[in-house]
């Protein structure tokens, strides 16, 4: 059982690698640059490549909570919760190459526009989600709560996304949001992306499942120690 | 099933009336909260010679926001002590319609503190809500009861936690961001004599998501 | 080719968040592999008084 | 009057800690019960778990009426109340109202002089307009009693339910609990009351059942050592 786990993993991480390394080929080399922003539209690709498995692991945060609160069972708050934080640190990867990409190509680093508005908001949103666990005291109110929070939050996810939507279109940006269709003309720049996508994608499930591990050791080990505990006393 | 729900729905709104009339408790935290608020906003706003007539909006829904977190903080914490929490989750009632009674005596009072707030709005900075009182009152109702929707099942979350004054607001306050532009967007609007249709229609849609998520998860919170 | 600084500084941010991360899991997951092992030789020393002092 | 609880294999714990090791036992209709132990013993936690306020860590807690399982909370919860430590009414109301409420939540539709009646079980009927946040501690605690009783419950789960009572207070409490004919378990340190009141003597020393005493079998001194016996060296 452990030796096809390790294939498995083995095959997995080998797969995530050779991805990458095409990914990043493709976007920094294969691409052509961007005829109006130059080479700073290859940052692009992976900023994109992150919003993907952040937005896809907000959406899992609020599968996991309501099949938590539903079955109660452990398994889906373990892997609800490592989605957050998984969500979270892409969500942080978008946050940071946003503004640099914004800088030479608008010449401010920061704008209210909405893809990085939401992502922000989504961000302070399961940056609370994650938190909340550290903070709650009684062990066993600690999974029901964070699934209520995590159900909440995911639910805000398509709000938070329209409502700043609707909020630029009815405050027209100082930007022109011709950028993304310039950058997607050439094939070889479609291929970048897909690339870049898949890669984080990949990424993505692989901390992820590591995180599950980490998650689940950290259960073991509470329960190591009640059995510890328990024999010191009766001995 | 309507009988008993409006029954628990009636008493824990008389209750929750009579308690706020006897303690004044959110009337003192939002109300007067929200009036030294809005002196703030016209010192902060008159540095960089902020024209006036765009401050209103802008100072109702901070008002709104901050204000309404203290009152919910405060109506949440009264009901924490003595343990009368506890007396409602062993209460022989749905979980689902006591949510939705503290979603409606806590909408009601921060409602209360908003009317209060609109003569000193128009006395501090010219709010001239003129014929536009009717959409503006929906957008407002609309707005507030998204707010409290939302914030009723946070604070019961966050109560549970160390630190729970800093952490509601910390985490409330994201969440509360769709209602914040909604409700901002739908009320200046109202106010330069539009009807912020599509608005409503997203307010209206976040109450109905809130609200029903409110009722099915209120449960899973009457425990310990 | 300009602004390469931009680029680069932006590649430099993403390599850390993530090898920041996978930093983080890998020590922490060593930790507690750590104590998990430390715990189960305890137990197993504790498991074994107990079975001597009860004969 | 047929109402039972089954516990089957429940546990508690708390993180680390195990604040209850897996206890199966039955509460049939008319039992007295007298859970005694010392600090921390798991005295309190058992009695949360049974008036399912707090969900079990492992195992279940069936509720029956007579043959048939009860599954809705609000038809338990209707049968059975706990006196805390805490009180639970509301400071800022007065007694009348707080028990007003109380009456409708319990959709018992007590008029005024009903209970008025029922306060002066326990001798509070003097002043029912008498904010609760102006009583005594020995006069909160005869409202909570009477509160706990109000709708007159088959299972009465009561901790500590003489602290802060005065002499006559204690006598009324006692007189209460001699007449009523239901279920009771009851978490006290004065091996006087337990003695005094209940039939059936559960010890608990770190989180298990040690012992089941009948008052038949033990008098009052036997069963004060027993209890001492019981008593783990201090921490």
């Amino acid at each position: 059982m452990t030796a096809r786990k390790l294939l498995i993993h083995a095959i997995f991480l080998a797969l995530l690698i050779a991805v990458m390394e095409c990914a990043i080929l493709w976007a920094l080399v294969i691409a052509p640059a961007d005829r109006e922003q130059g080479d700073v539209q290859r940052i692009f690709y992976f900023h994109l490549g992150s919003i993907w498995p952040a937005f896809l692991a907000f959406f899992y945060v609020l599968y996991g909570s309501i099949a938590y609160l539903v079955t109660r069972k452990q398994i889906f708050d373990h892997r609800a919760f490592v989605a957050g934080q998984v969500g979270l640190a892409f969500g942080s990867l978008v946050l940071i190459t946003g503004p640099i990409w914004a800088k030479p190509t608008w010449g401010i680093w920061w704008t209210w526009d909405a893809r990085l508005t939401s992502m922000l908001v989504l961000w302070l949103i399961f940056l609370g989600y994650v938190m909340l666990r550290d903070y709650i005291d009684d062990a066993t109110k600690r999974e029901r709560l964070s699934a209520i929070l995590g159900i909440a939050g995911g639910v805000m996810v398509p709000f938070v996304y329209l409502s700043t939507r609707w909020f630029e279109t009815q405050h027209p940006s100082p930007v022109i949001m011709g950028d993304k269709e310039s950058g997607i003309k050439d094939p070889q720049m479609v291929n970048a992306l897909l690339l870049a996508l898949a890669a984080f994608s990949l990424l993505a499930i692989y901390f992820w499942r590591r995180g599950i591990e980490l998650v689940h050791s950290d259960a073991r080990l509470q329960a190591l120690r009640r059995r510890t505990l328990d024999l010191e006393e009766n001995v | 099933m309507s009988s008993p729900a409006i029954s628990t729905l009636k008493m824990m709104l008389a209750k929750d009336l009579v308690r706020e009339m006897r303690s004044k408790e959110i009337f003192l935290s939002s109300f007067l909260f929200s009036v030294i608020l809005m002196a703030a906003f016209h010192f902060a706003s008159a540095a960089n010679r902020m024209p006036i007539e765009y401050i209103p909006t802008t100072a109702l829904w901070v008002c709104i926001l901050f204000s309404g977190t203290l009152g919910l903080n405060r109506t949440h914490a009264s009901e924490l002590k003595n343990g009368c929490f506890r007396a409602l989750m062993l209460a022989p009632k749905e979980a689902g319609w006591i949510y939705l009674a503290k979603v409606t005596s806590n909408a009601l009072l921060l409602g209360f503190t908003l009317c209060l707030l609109v003569p000193i709005l128009v006395l501090f900075f010219q709010f001239n809500p003129g014929s536009a009182l009717f959409p503006l009152l929906l957008s407002l109702i609309l707005g507030i009861l998204g707010f409290v929707a939302v914030g009723t099942v946070i604070v019961a979350v966050t109560a549970n936690t160390r630190m729970s004054d800093i952490l509601f607001p910390i985490i409330q306050l994201p969440l509360q961001v769709p209602v914040l532009i909604a409700g901002t967007q739908a009320t200046q609007l109202c106010l330069e004599g539009k009807t912020p249709t599509d608005w409503w229609q997203f307010l209206v849609a976040i109450n109905v998501v809130y609200l029903s998520i409110g009722f099915l998860v209120y449960e899973f919170l009457l425990e310990e | 080719m300009k602004n390469l600084g931009y680029l680069a500084s932006a590649y430099t941010a993403i390599w850390l968040v993530l090898s920041f991360f996978l930093a983080k899991l890998y020590m922490r997951n060593q930790k507690l592999n750590r104590e998990i092992d430390q715990l189960e030789t305890r137990i197993k020393e504790l498991e074994s008084k107990r079975g001597s002092g009860a004969e | 009057m047929s109402f039972r609880v089954h516990l089957e294999a429940v546990s508690k714990n708390f993180g680390e800690v195990q604040a209850l090791h897996p206890l199966t036992a039955q509460l049939g209709p008319g039992e007295r019960i007298a859970l005694m132990g010392h600090n921390g013993a798991g005295k309190t936690t058992l009695l949360t778990v049974i008036a399912s306020l707090s969900k079990a860590s492992t195992g279940n807690v069936h509720y029956l009426d007579g043959d048939r399982e009860l599954k809705k909370k609000p038809e338990i919860r209707q049968r059975l109340s706990l006196l805390s430590h805490q009180p639970m009414l509301y400071p800022d109301l007065s007694i009348l109202e707080n028990f007003l409420f109380f009456s409708r939540m319990y959709d018992l539709g007590l008029s005024k002089d009903a209970i008025l009646d029922h306060l002066d079980a326990v001798g509070m009927s003097g002043d029912p307009n008498r904010l609760v946040r102006a009583c005594s501690q020995g006069m909160t605690q005869r409202l909570a009693f009477a509160r706990a009783m109000l709708h007159r419950p088959e299972l009465l789960l009561l901790d500590e339910p003489f602290s802060g009572l005065d002499i006559r207070g204690i006598e009324r409490v006692q007189k209460l609990l001699r007449d009523f004919s239901g279920t009771v378990v009851m978490v006290s340190h004065e091996v006087d009351h337990c003695h005094a009141l209940m039939d059936e003597f559960w010890i608990l020393r770190r989180g298990r059942l040690v012992k089941k005493l009948q008052r038949t079998q033990y008098d009052r001194a036997q069963l004060e050592a027993e209890f001492r016996s019981e008593l783990p060296e201090e921490l």
